[in-house]
């Protein structure tokens, strides 16, 4: 059983390590966007810190995630901001009224909030953009959990979806967001995006940071 | 880095403070956040009640179009940053006046998705929501993909003839039918030719090369169609021109307005250097300009440029464009 | 240089081209000179009729103050240079309306004398032609030598008040005593942060070193009374407003109109957030603003930075300049 | 007896001086004002230079002095143009209506100019401007020509007198116009306006220039 404690504790760590990414996903903004995602990132990791430390996870935790998700919002309200408040809320719209989680409420958390993310955005998976490494993460994180797996294992096999995903997309035009406005020269670069999610699943693996098309032939 | 500020992590605040108590008799706020700026006569009652919202930096859009005529509320974000959801909600419950609530403002990922999400919580309040995006910027995509380009100064021709047709007591719908043809009916393109300082960041995000300048760059540094020499004010005029006009071809006898707008360091003596050029390219056409704006309408910060918009225009067009207007930056009679 | 120009020796004749298209229903000129402006309904009749006149590059001084509620005419000169003593007579000429001229601008050496070779002129047309030098510049000399100080954006208060009473049917000399009464109310001091590019030059005649700010420069470059490290928007404020309290005191009680007016590059944004310290400032000691102006009033090209000026009002002053005005760049309602 | 023609010689070589003075004028101008004195010389000088190539001196040669002014101002109007304007105007009114002149008259008009210059300026000997150079040498001019002297002669001395009146105000603060409000740092340089009449009279003399502060002790 997954307690309320555990959850806090994972997404302070997340938190903790969108602070840790702020000047690379700042970089990798710069090439392609606005040069602002670490720093928003930052912002709202920010946000939700303080929301963790002023809110003890309680009985409901989903009502608790969906305010962890409108706190980061308020604290930085940008795209990732929007969608990470997205992803909180329907996160937590699948938990409603519980206390205790089973482990494959864990994958379909996931899924929500990808499904979530793709919803508020409007991308879809090839857009080039978090969506890249989310989706295929949730997908595969369910699939194995659903297998009877270890939530160790299952969470694994998330990751390595997500780098591949990550990957999977650098080589292509960015299709939605202040990308799009860039074009064709985006082609070759690393959507900040994915970065971010991988980054911060590593981070709550305790996995060695890999490199951008590390999973590339 | 050439500002006069304190800190920079107050220049929003500090911004409002100063506005709020130059002109308490047009605009206060809502919800006891600076952000949430509304009409000081708010709610208007039984007027549909338009709202915009966007990033800090661009003065007077967004925030200066609310007054009488114009917009009813703004939520204002960060330094080129989207406000929060809450904030725009806030602003939603505050100036429905019982006919709805239109959001107008311009199409940037992080303000749609707040917008959204606002609207979803309006609709949770029973206010009626309805949304035009403004995608006026030419350079930022190709007629094909026009669904994904980016609002400029454009917006404050919506902000006009929304803001006169609600003040002529319309519907919703026909405020929206208003502002959607406007908006069909407008492009508009701008030239770069520096950067401009984020105060946070204390230096240029990008940069323009001196002696070069940048076709088509967004008012956040979004790169253009075409970067190259600095080409002289009759050149840069007619690129603009006629790539609008390739857009959205104008025929001999038709009217439209015009906007020429400096992006913050351009002076204004350049300004109507370039209108002298727009006015002449467009007589030749057969085109005639009813009406035309010249001067600081959407800023970024003291990026050097400008922009050209033209909103070709139809009877109610014409008739709407000429009402009156009142706000603390956008006064006409 | 980041100019959006052509040739620079045609700068100031291209945007006045511009101008005279885009305002026909406002001005127009005459003499077949485009530097010498006029109302369009010029001369008005039976009224005290209005005059300025200097350099180009200060948009919306000289020229934009021209129109209802606010100026008759206007010579236009080079950038930063005096239009010719006969350009002012030919203004002169097409205002007078058969009360007599007034001219009001700025304390600069060749303005002073071009406009006394022009009275003299003027006056062997029997033309009655008076003269109300603008001197509000209270950085420029120390008060024992207050004749010899500059002219810079106050010259907008003494415009309106002058505009205001010359409307309402007021004699020469009383429009003469009223603009006089509002000058000997009003001060100004300024802070640069950075030069303008002269067109014809193409790079800056004087320089203001990055992180530095000179305080009390004059609107060309002039030297101001301290250069230093720049400070925060409060400590500059303040020390604006402190110095032009030294100069002219207020008392708890007094009532004032106040412009912070923004050079060129300066963002709106960083203007409010001085007004909001000037507000305070003065409600220390309790003096209210009863109007405000914020914005680009009179400028230097693109220089970065800002000037505030006060003006201490009485009971004529403070409806004269509640009256409203109608110019190309000037509108109050 | 001295005709049109050599008055229009006397003034096109005074043109052409200003106009080779043009660079030395801006610096010393950069340092005490605006930096435009050569450029507004050079300008005046072209449209007094225009004027006289379109009117050949006619029999009254006051009123064609006067429009040679006129000419001046309307090709540079600022500070420089309007005195000059009025110099000219004020000589002119001097000898309204003769066609030819005696050397006698040409100390008057000199003086003539300082008087209608000091008018038109409002500036005092000692207040560091042209009248400084220019009053001085109209003076020495009139009383040299009074004497009996050779209309060559007078002018040496005139120039002379110029010279010194352009050194014996170095050293002193300016106290009107631009300068002005450059105050105390003014001491110690030279007025652009002094050194333009000395080096006019140099070229019209035919006299190598000299530099500002050589008669000093
Ligand atoms: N419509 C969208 N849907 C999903 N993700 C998006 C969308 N637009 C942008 N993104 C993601 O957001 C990242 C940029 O985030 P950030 O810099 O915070 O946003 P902004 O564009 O507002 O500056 C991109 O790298 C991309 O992965
Ligand atoms: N009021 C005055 N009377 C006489 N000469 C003056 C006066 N003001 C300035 N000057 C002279 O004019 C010179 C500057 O000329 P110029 O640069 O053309 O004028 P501006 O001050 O308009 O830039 C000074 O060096 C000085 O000799
Ligand atoms: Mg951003
Ligand atoms: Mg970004
Ligand atoms: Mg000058
Ligand atoms: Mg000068």
């Amino acid at each position: 059983m997954i307690r309320g404690t555990d959850i806090s504790k994972v997404l302070m760590t997340a938190a903790d390590s969108l602070i840790a990414m702020r000047d690379q996903l700042n970089e990798l903004d710069a090439a392609m966007g606005d040069g602002d995602c670490g720093l928003t990132a930052e912002k709202g990791a920010n946000g939700i810190k303080t929301y963790l430390a002023q809110n003890p996870a309680d009985n409901n935790l989903g009502k608790w995630l969906a305010k962890a998700g409108m706190a980061y919002n308020k604290a930085a309200p940008s795209t990732m901001g929007a969608l990470m408040a997205t992803a909180l809320m329907r996160a937590g719209k699948e938990v409603m009224g519980k206390a205790e989680l089973e482990d494959i409420e864990i994958g379909k958390m996931l899924k929500a909030a990808s499904i979530g993310i793709q919803e508020r955005g409007k991308a879809k998976v090839g857009d080039k953009t978090i969506v890249d490494a989310l989706d295929p993460a949730a997908d595969a994180m369910l699939a194995a959990l659903e297998n009877g797996d270890s939530l160790e294992t299952a969470a694994k096999a998330a990751l390595l979806a997500a780098q591949k995903g990550r990957d999977s997309v650098i080589e292509i035009r960015s299709m939605i967001g202040r990308a799009n406005w860039v074009g064709d020269k985006t082609k070759g670069k690393v959507d900040p995006g994915t970065v971010l999610f991988v980054g911060m699943l590593e981070h709550i693996l305790n996995q060695p940071s890999s490199q951008p098309g590390s999973t590339l032939a | 880095m050439k500002k006069i500020i304190n800190k920079p992590e107050e220049f929003v605040v500090e911004m409002l403070e100063g506005l709020y108590k130059a002109h308490p008799d047009l605009v206060t706020y809502t919800a006891d956040d600076l952000h949430c700026l509304v009409r000081s006569d708010s709610p208007v009652q039984n007027k549909v009640a338009l709202a915009t919202g966007g990033g800090s930096g661009h003065l007077p859009v967004f925030l200066g179009y609310v007054g009488k005529g114009m917009l009813d509320g703004c939520a204002i974000g960060d330094v080129f940053q989207s406000p929060s959801a809450d904030q725009m909600l806030e602003v939603t419950k505050r100036i429905h006046g019982g006919k709805g609530v239109l959001y107008i403002y311009g199409n940037y990922g992080g303000d749609v998705m707040n917008f959204d999400m606002a609207t979803e919580m309006a609709e949770m309040e029973d206010i009626e929501v309805r949304t035009v995006l403004v995608k006026d910027d030419v350079a930022s995509a190709t007629a094909d993909r026009a669904d994904t380009r980016r609002g400029v100064a454009g917006m404050v021709f919506a902000f006009k003839i929304a803001g006169a047709k609600a003040e002529l007591g319309a519907s919703l719908d026909e405020v929206e039918a208003a502002v959607t043809k406007a908006l069909n009916n407008t492009r508009t393109m701008g030239v770069a030719l520096g950067a401009c300082i984020l105060p946070a960041v204390g230096k240029p995000g990008f940069h323009v090369a001196d002696g070069e300048m940048e076709l088509g760059m967004g008012i956040h540094g979004e790169p253009g169609i075409k970067t190259g020499p600095l080409a002289t004010a009759d050149e840069i005029t007619s690129e603009i021109v006629e790539t609008i006009m390739a857009d959205m071809p104008l025929a001999k006898a038709d009217k439209v307005a015009v906007m020429v707008n400096g992006l913050g360091a351009t002076p204004l003596e350049e300004l109507y250097i370039m209108y002298r050029k727009v006015d002449e390219l467009l007589a030749q056409k057969g085109v005639s300009i009813h009406r035309q704006y010249i001067g600081e309408y959407a800023t970024s910060l003291e990026m050097p440029g400008a922009s050209i918009s033209i909103m070709k225009l139809d009877d109610e067009l014409e008739a709407l464009i000429d009402q009156p207007a009142n706000t603390p930056f956008f006064t006409q009679v």
